[in-house]
């Protein structure tokens, strides 16, 4: 069951709907450890991609993820509008022309957008990130496509490590972004980044499952 | 929330047109994107001194745009940096012609944002060069974090470089030039309260009556240390003493003296602590030769204030006495 | 209590001390009594326009003092008006021979020490006269009450005398100008948050989080009537009202428009705020030719504002335009 | 029993006394319908009037009554200072040279004190202010003193009305003075000035009886 770029537009649509229905999750991590305005940022830069996506529907899946990340860094500002604009660019570029992802080119989408993000905000696993989040999502990834899954299987997995990953981050001592600047009173206290990513790849994978189902059942 | 506003997404915007209108003769401003320049823009042959950040700090930066300061200002929604277009949208309406320089606070989303403007403005045919102010010593530096804010002593900078491309210093002495005083200038803060920002509608961080932070940042962060609430001696030693050691200032030193407020503060205790950190610079043997006192890096409505201190030179100080023309600084 | 204070008693003298300290080419102080001249005072030939009043309403009046505007200021204890003694100290301080001219604020402690001042100065020869400014609409006026408050539009009229007075106006022309510009002068204010005197040491009044007090004074005292929190279209439609309807304000009239902060409001509120004024303004075909936004009749760190408007006329406006070299207001 | 300057100097510090044990209350009554600070500033000036007594210890009652007067004009301020500075001024004019004061000198001293405060302040009974504890307490010690009484029952009889008048100004609407700039809700408080009216001649009855007593003692 590959995925089309129909299933990558609906996957998009209900990342967008859960940072909508997360926002204020989000402001009040943010608000524990940093500037109180993830969940404002991520809103306001999903809303605009929603918008986009509607506007000028892409014809290609690399297409539709190199507007999302063109539509963040533009209307989403602060350190994660650049991270993640980054990462969309990235991992569109990993896509190329494919017309369908499957599970390996999927891990490559993601392995791009991580590095992206890594080479624009220098941060290390540990550093109570997004990053912190993302590589396990990663790892779990690959070690799911390797042993043969599919798209939405591998998204799956992804989901599920980077909620761990998310989790872990809460008894972490920030050394990047805004939480660093509480050094040890970061700690208790989960990264609003690494929980935007985490909610993000869930609701991918949930409509990868749900385009999944429909695509066995056509 | 308590707060003079019509609808909080528009904050910016709504203020951005007011500001407008209270000085036709210095600025203008357009809101989407969000900037703010010299009336008089582009003037040729002149680099183009820009900066910006959030919102929530004024006068900060746009109160600084006109002649002998900025040329431009960028502010991005409340506390959030702003995109790359609104950086590019005003480098492209500053620009005379001499180049651009960006004057950055360091904050992660700042520096990737006014990062990725510069390689677009580059990409464009621009000269553009950018200092990043990390004056905040409250701060733990290291290479392997997020390194320190820039805070009060932004607007020193800003006051000083402008100056020099006024007096037709090409972009490579601009930025000379920025890179010393960001160099020599430290500061750090202090909040009685938290501010409120418009979009979340609840106190930042929440302060017992008997308590205070230190080392507070302006974007509504909590500080380094919660502590019992001292008397004004005790809070500005508390502020001075980190701010000497770390460049460190010493003894014949000749300094700028910013006592800056975080907004709420009244200009009589702002004062009392000015008279304070005097005093005790005094009994140190270090010559404060010039002095700023007022709000001019705020956070909304945050009680509390910052000290920041410029270690002078006679091209500095040359610098800061020349005059400048903007609805915050004018001289 | 948040304040950044020593000892609450001495909190005047130890901002006066502050005060002198970062504007040692501008003012001279003195604490007992606590006076504020010009550094260049007296100068000789030149009437001097001396006002006074309770402190904490920063920079209102010390950070008026300075060439084109207040020759000296006396500071009352935090919301007190001085005593005689001080008026009468500063008088002779700042008077260089062409006589003074008092400015008061219409509350009886102020008049009634000044008054006493006045009569004290006048048996030693000096020559003395008086106007009381009463601008704000906040209170209904009559011979039977206290009469108006003088509230925010003192500020444009002591920047207007002071600037008759630095041209070398007599003190008959600098007091008939003086009662020209109160005539057509009037303020009204509202407040989100009430000020902390120093020596109470708590809130002069409790407002819930959705209500506002419409109608308040600059001493904490509470206004005229509480009602629900609005958006700033009607905020400031409730100060601009009243205030239009009472000169009145009429179509086509050239006006000054002062949009003031009572301390604690963020600057990105205030330039909101101004913005529907002048829009609100505009709507009704009075034209705004002048305009200040800042926090200038302050009280304390009490969060909100006041609008004063003054119907101008060419005089008005080019004693406006005039330099001012002081703290607070400098062009 | 006639009153001596010893008694009158007595019963000025047990004034001070009465005010700076008032201070709060009285503070906390002007916080109601006027800028909190009548009760510091009542307590800056007895404080210093004591310190005056002390320094300078005054021949006669009238030098007395002088030295309260110009001791708090110059260190109160604000409407309180000027008005029952001219007060004392008054009433020690209206002593003359008399050495001790008996029931109606001390009638002539009240009511020369009370036109002074009506002279500069413009006051008329019922506006809420401390002429409705002043003028009562004027009416009662001339009737105390029509019916023979000595110095202690006329001030007796003044601070007593002098009470009852400050506890009437709680239900009026104030037209002078901070609290008229409430209008309606000025109503429902105690007058700061009549109260503090009303505490400074209970002190001065109370002082009087006991140098009335150490009197008839002697
Ligand atoms: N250097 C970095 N590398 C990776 N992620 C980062 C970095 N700095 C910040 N972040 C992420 O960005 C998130 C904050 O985003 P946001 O609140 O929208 O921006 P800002 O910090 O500018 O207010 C953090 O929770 C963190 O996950
Ligand atoms: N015009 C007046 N006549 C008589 N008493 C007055 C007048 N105005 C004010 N007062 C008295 O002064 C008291 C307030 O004194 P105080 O608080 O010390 O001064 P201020 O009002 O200047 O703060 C009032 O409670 C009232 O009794
Ligand atoms: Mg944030
Ligand atoms: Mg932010
Ligand atoms: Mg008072
Ligand atoms: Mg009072």
């Amino acid at each position: 069951m590959p995925c089309t770029t129909q299933d990558v537009i609906a996957a998009l649509c209900a990342g967008a709907k859960t940072i909508t229905e997360h926002r204020d999750e989000l402001v009040r991590l943010d608000r524990s450890i940093g500037d109180a305005d993830h969940g404002e940022n991520m809103d306001r830069g999903f809303r605009a991609v929603v918008a986009q996506l509607d506007s000028a529907p892409p014809e290609t899946p690399a297409a539709a993820l190199k507007l999302v990340g063109t539509t963040l860094i533009s209307s989403v500002g602060g350190a994660s509008g650049p991270l993640y604009g980054t990462a969309f660019l990235r991992a569109a570029s990993a896509l190329g022309e494919t017309a369908e992802l499957d599970g390996s080119v999927l891990v490559g989408a993601l392995q791009a957008g991580m590095e992206g993000v890594e080479a624009r905000g220098k941060a290390v696993t540990g550093d109570k990130t997004m990053i912190d989040a993302l590589s396990p999502a990663v790892e779990a990834a690959k070690a799911s496509a390797e042993s043969g899954a599919g798209a939405a299987t591998v998204l799956a997995a992804a989901a599920d490590a980077a909620h761990t990953g998310a989790e872990t981050t809460e008894s972490l001592v920030a050394r990047k972004g805004r939480a660093s600047y509480l050094g040890e009173r970061s700690a208790g206290h989960v990264d609003p980044g690494a929980r935007s990513t985490a909610l993000l790849l869930a609701a991918f994978a949930e409509a990868g499952e749900a385009g999944g189902a429909a695509g066995a059942a056509r | 929330m308590k707060k003079i506003l019509n609808e909080p997404a528009n904050v910016v915007g709504d203020a951005l047109r007011g500001m407008a209108l209270a000085h036709p003769d210095l600025v203008r401003v357009r809101t989407d994107p969000a900037l703010i320049v010299r009336a008089d823009a582009p003037v040729r042959d002149t680099v183009a001194v820009i900066s910006g950040g959030g919102s929530g700090h004024e006068p900060l930066h746009g109160g600084f745009v006109g002649p002998g300061m900025l040329s431009a200002a960028v502010p991005g929604p409340v506390f959030t940096s702003p995109t790359p277009d609104a950086v590019q949208a005003a480098i492209s309406q500053a620009e005379g012609g001499a180049g651009t320089l960006l004057v950055v606070k360091n904050y992660t989303g700042d520096v990737l944002n006014f990062e990725t403007a510069a390689e677009l403005a580059s990409a464009e045919g621009t000269e553009v060069r950018t200092v990043v102010v990390q004056d905040d010593v409250a701060v733990r530096d290291s290479t392997h974090t997020a390194g320190r804010r820039g805070v009060g002593g932004t607007v020193l900078l800003e006051k000083i470089v402008g100056a020099a491309a006024q007096q037709g210093t090409d972009l490579d002495g601009c930025h000379r030039l920025a890179e010393r005083v960001s160099e020599r200038v430290r500061s750090m803060g202090m909040a009685l309260t938290a501010p409120t920002v418009p979009h979340v509608g609840e106190p930042s961080f929440t302060l017992d009556e008997d308590e205070m932070e230190i080392g507070i940042g302006i974007h509504g962060e909590p500080g380094r240390e919660r502590v019992p609430l001292d008397n004004a001696d005790g809070i500005v030693r508390r502020l001075l003493d980190p701010v000497l050691e770390d460049l460190p200032f010493t003894e014949g030193d000749e300094v700028l003296l910013l006592t800056n407020s975080m907004g709420g503060t009244p200009l009589m205790e702002l004062y009392l602590a000015h008279g304070v950190a005097e005093r005790l610079l005094a009994e140190r043997g270090i010559r404060v030769q010039r002095r700023l006192v007022g709000p001019y890096t705020t956070s909304l409505e945050m009680q509390g204030l910052s000290m920041t201190l410029l270690k002078l030179d006679a091209e500095l100080t040359e610098l800061w006495d020349s005059p400048v023309h903007t609805p915050a600084l004018h001289w």
